[in-house]
């Protein structure tokens, strides 16, 4: 019997297919197309501690194979996630991820904090709140302050490890591709007491409308994400795999099952699938059905025979 | 099932093309579409292209489209039999009034995509077509409505069709076009509600203009928020609260970035 | 009139199109296809002190959008090019650049000052020698040694530094990518008297064959290049450029004339343009013409008009 | 100038598609192609195919080829009148003997591809066609040579066409296959010619084999570097030195990797 499951911080997963933040709402838009119950996980809409309205402008550009956007973080707030989208999501019979945004230290730990305390009251009345947090400290279209934690290490750990202390959830932190080390960056998160990390964001990337001549988005940059930077990623997932213990969960232009299969002989324990959503609104259902089928093909029993057999 | 039945050029870049199938879909409303090449994720496009509902009978669903780019390019390329990827319907569509009173459809250019569907429900609608340059798709809209001489059409580079539209005459009206055209029409309608006018013997009470805005869209569904709008309730999706909106809901400046 | 004309580190160049390193050969073989006249420059094969046969292997896969090599730096060597290719080159009518790189500081510098001295003998017999150096500290492909001078600014420093004080060629620098800080690298290169940055080189990047469950290639990762890098490759000049006073050469991805029409708004002097001739082997005509018709169409009489209007 | 004149289905996923025009190339040579949407660069395939001369008259070229991976699934889809960009001829070819005394052509698979164009040049030649599926293109090589009687065909999955030959017995073999045939072609032959077996009455002195070989490319001509293999005398370009190569002087870990 081929098994997809795989334990990421202590919570169990039904399979490796995790659907990325920022790509999936908060898993209600997709429900005419997808069965939740199937998926790995839902990361949902990168939350911040107060509601944002995000950038103005165009938001969306499409690049060759892949896109830019510049949604800059729009979100109704922890508070309101809380009340108004989390218990819908909990009915979805699949891991529920908080991913978690912010422009400083205190906005961070405050939300971590609402979301922990949350929980533990869920719990203790016998419901469910989030099981994991996924905390991106790499938003590349949030400039409040000008400060970007997902660069330099020593910027970041002290995020990591405020946000450590205030939560006994199971921690992910989200690595950003721009970060000075990516490998540095990710032991600094394993010193810190995450229980994995996820990468990659989306790379810093820029358009210029030559006619009108500025900037296609408001904010300058914005995210790159999809196929075309999947080599790139691949890549920095195989050597952060390589350098830590705790579990790494891999993204970045995910499109297909073979895709998958790099990302976790690379050495991810699972995955994140963000674009490709977009691309396809059947996404979850076509990746989670063929992998099961790819691994019974190959005759593989479980994901731990071929995960990080890459030197 | 996304069976091309066929792709026909109408005018200049503006092609029809009809679908084969039975197809869910309102006035206003659009589909998510590419070409299918049995790829995806990386042959371009990667993203569908948001498109209008033009017609839709028991057995077909068609699109009016403009080679803008190169998704459309691609698009206009394609022949009979070959097949396309179809998602939708999305969007609310333009509304349903149980008592439009006395209502025009105001389109500009390739805004005339969706009014054939909405000139078929409002049958007793003045029709009002722009375009820059040669006509296109007028003769299905004179069909749809009561009498064809309600349909007034101008092509000209250098006038509006706005110059034949007293905005103030209108219960309601519905509007699909440039970004340019629906703010001038939104300025002239709400210029029309500021004044007496209304007082005047024959006139409505007021006007409401709806406008059919577009957004660069990746998801379709309202996931994703790249296609939002600002509203003076917020953020809007096109792709699910709109692309329909009341005209003086919207803000003019989040929406002429398109 | 319409002038192409652009300057770099007191070279003329007629245009701002020039071949990127590795992609041209020493300009024979696109001999059928592109008048070499017309172009801004070439520049070679990257070169190093000694002839080096290259990986083993698998040397290309494409990608999305993009592809990936690992052709390791195969060149014939610095004493090899001047006697067998530069003579060659400079009949071309167009600006010869020596790209070179290294496994270690000796290497760059001796290869740098056979390459001065050689320039200057010419040039006091009457002759052509090289017009320009491009010092390439990022080559991802060769890993002697373990050194990537191209990640850290202060590895790279020594490098910069002593290769300036052993020529007086007009010196460029080409950065990697993967510079942990591209914008202070790229400033370090003006402080110790480059007279010019080029960027980017392709990005470290990784293929999976899964059913032979190895890296496609022998050396494990390779470089990405093409459309798929593109807008990365434009931020990251768009930093650069606001940090600099010394020219920007950039590249990455450039497969039309707007392509390179965004590069130049984003504040590049002057572009490479590499994968681009494998797609298409008259890009440089295509591109040459293409750029001098749309100046004439937009009415831009020279490049100065539009270099940098993005802020 | 790059027309499709028709693209044939001849066997399960193997095609021969003949393109309009007058083209240059010798038997062994290739050409560089892709399909032509009018955008480059951000469709795919970003890099053209290399696919050996099949077939040449006054007024066209034809190309056989197998559907392997995408590129080439794109090309089967095409049909006639549609356009495709073409660059070539590349590489050396098979070597132009003055006196190649006894020969034979040896194909594995899509092997065959090549081997028309050096039938037809030496039409004394004995050929030796191995298929592990279904047979294809034997026919026109049997037109091609003096006596179809001296065209033998093996297809079978679990037999090879090297069972027919002996290498020995010929001055010259040319071969292009699967690269596991070509290396054990490459050791009979070595062993032939270690063998005393020339020595025997009616055995030429040696044999000769070049082998066609196959390697990624991106340029096709010479710039890039991606196509080398290592030899006896160093890396070669497989497009420029190649493809052809004297199976002596190839490394053989070098080409497996394909
Ligand atoms: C709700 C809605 C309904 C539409 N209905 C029609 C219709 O019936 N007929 C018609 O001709 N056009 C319609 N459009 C516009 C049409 O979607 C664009 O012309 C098309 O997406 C351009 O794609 P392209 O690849 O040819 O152009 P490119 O400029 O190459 O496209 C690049 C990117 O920009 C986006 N884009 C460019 N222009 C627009 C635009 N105006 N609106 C949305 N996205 C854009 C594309 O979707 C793509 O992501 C509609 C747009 C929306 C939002
Ligand atoms: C000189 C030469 C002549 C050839 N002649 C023929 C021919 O006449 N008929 C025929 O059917 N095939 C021929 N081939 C092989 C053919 O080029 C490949 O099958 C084809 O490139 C596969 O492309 P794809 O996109 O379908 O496969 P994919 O596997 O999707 O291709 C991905 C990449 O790998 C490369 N690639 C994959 N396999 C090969 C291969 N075996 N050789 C070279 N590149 C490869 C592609 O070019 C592309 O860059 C020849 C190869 C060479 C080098
Ligand atoms: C429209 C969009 C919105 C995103 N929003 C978030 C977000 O809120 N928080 C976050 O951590 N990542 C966000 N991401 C990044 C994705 O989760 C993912 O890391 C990235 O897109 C790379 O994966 P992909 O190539 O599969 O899309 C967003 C990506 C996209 C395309
Ligand atoms: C096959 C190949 C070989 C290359 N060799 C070199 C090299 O020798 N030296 C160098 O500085 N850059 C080399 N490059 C990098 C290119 O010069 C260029 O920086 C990079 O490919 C990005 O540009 P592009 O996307 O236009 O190709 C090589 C690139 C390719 C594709
Ligand atoms: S297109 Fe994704 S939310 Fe509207
Ligand atoms: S394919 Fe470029 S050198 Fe052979």
């Amino acid at each position: 019997m081929t098994s997809l499951q795989c334990n990421i911080g202590g919570v169990t997963l039904r399979n490796p297919v995790i659907m990325a933040s920022g790509t999936y709402g908060f898993g209600r838009e997709y429900a005419a197309y997808v069965d939740a119950g199937i998926l790995g996980g839902i990361s949902c809409k990168g939350l911040t501690l107060h509601p944002r309205s995000g950038n103005p402008g165009c938001r969306i550009q499409e690049t060759a194979s892949g896109m830019m956007n510049s949604v800059g973080l729009e979100n109704p707030g922890v508070a309101a996630f809380l009340e108004q989208e989390l218990p819908y999501m909990t009915t979805l019979g699949t891991a529920v991820i908080a991913n978690l945004g912010g422009s400083n230290a205190e906005e961070y730990i405050e939300g971590a904090r609402l979301l922990s305390v949350h929980t533990r009251q869920q719990i203790e009345q016998g419901g469910r709140g989030i099981d994991m947090l996924e905390l991106n400290i790499s938003c590349p279209n949030v400039r409040e302050g000008g400060i970007q934690f997902g660069i330099q290490t020593e910027t970041a750990r002290s995020i990591v490890r405020q946000v450590r202390s205030v939560t006994d959830l199971p921690l992910m932190v989200k690595l950003s591709p721009g970060a000075q080390d990516i490998v540095e960056m990710a032991v600094m998160c394993e010193e810190e007491g995450a229980d994995a990390v996820s990468l990659v964001n989306t790379f810093s990337a820029m358009k210029i409308d030559i006619y009108r001549r500025r900037s296609a988005f408001d904010n300058g940059y914005a995210g790159l994400s999809g196929p075309a930077i999947k080599p790139i990623a691949l890549r920095m997932v195989h050597q952060v795999a390589r350098a830590l213990s705790i579990p790494v969960i891999g993204m970045g232009g995910i499109s297909s099952v073979e895709d998958i299969i790099e990302f976790i002989m690379a050495g991810a324990d699972a995955v994140q699938v963000g674009t490709y959503n977009f691309v396809n609104l059947r996404a979850g259902t076509e990746l989670v059905d063929g992998l099961q089928t790819w691994m019974q093909q190959q005759r593989i029993e479980s994901l731990e025979e071929i995960r990080g057999i890459i030197g | 099932m996304t069976r091309i039945i066929s792709n026909e050029q109408i005018a200049p870049d503006v092609f029809v093309m009809k679908i084969a199938g039975s197809y869910k879909g309102r006035m206003g409303q659009f589909y998510m579409m590419r070409a299918d090449d049995g790829y995806r994720g990386d042959s371009y496009p990667l993203l569908s292209r948001p498109l209008s509902i033009h017609d839709k009978g028991d057995d077909f669903i068609a699109f009016l489209y403009r080679v803008h780019g190169r998704g459309t390019a691609i698009l206009s390329r394609m022949s009979a039999g070959q097949q396309v990827l179809l998602e939708g319907p999305f969007g609310n569509g333009f509304p349903v009034l149980d008592e439009p009173g006395r209502i025009a459809l105001v389109g500009g250019g390739m805004g005339i995509a969706p009014l054939l569907l909405a000139a078929r429900h409002y049958a007793q609608a003045d029709i009002y077509l722009g375009f820059s340059g040669e006509a296109f798709a007028v003769e299905s809209l004179r069909q749809a409505v009561e009498s064809a001489a309600r349909v007034k059409v101008m092509n000209s580079r250098h006038r509006s069709i706005l110059e034949l539209l007293e905005p103030g005459w209108y219960d309601t009206i519905l509007a699909c076009g440039p970004a340019g055209m629906l703010k001038a029409l939104a300025e002239c309608t709400a210029a029309a509600n500021d004044a007496a006018l209304h007082d005047s013997e024959g006139y409505p009470a007021s006007t409401r203009l709806y406008i059919s805005t577009e957004k660069h869209m990746a998801c379709g569904i309202g996931a994703c928020l790249t296609c939002t709008v600002r509203t003076t309730s917020g953020n809007r999706r096109t792709c699910v609260e709109g692309p329909v909106f009341a005209a003086e809901e919207v803000d003019w400046n989040d929406l002429t970035t398109v």
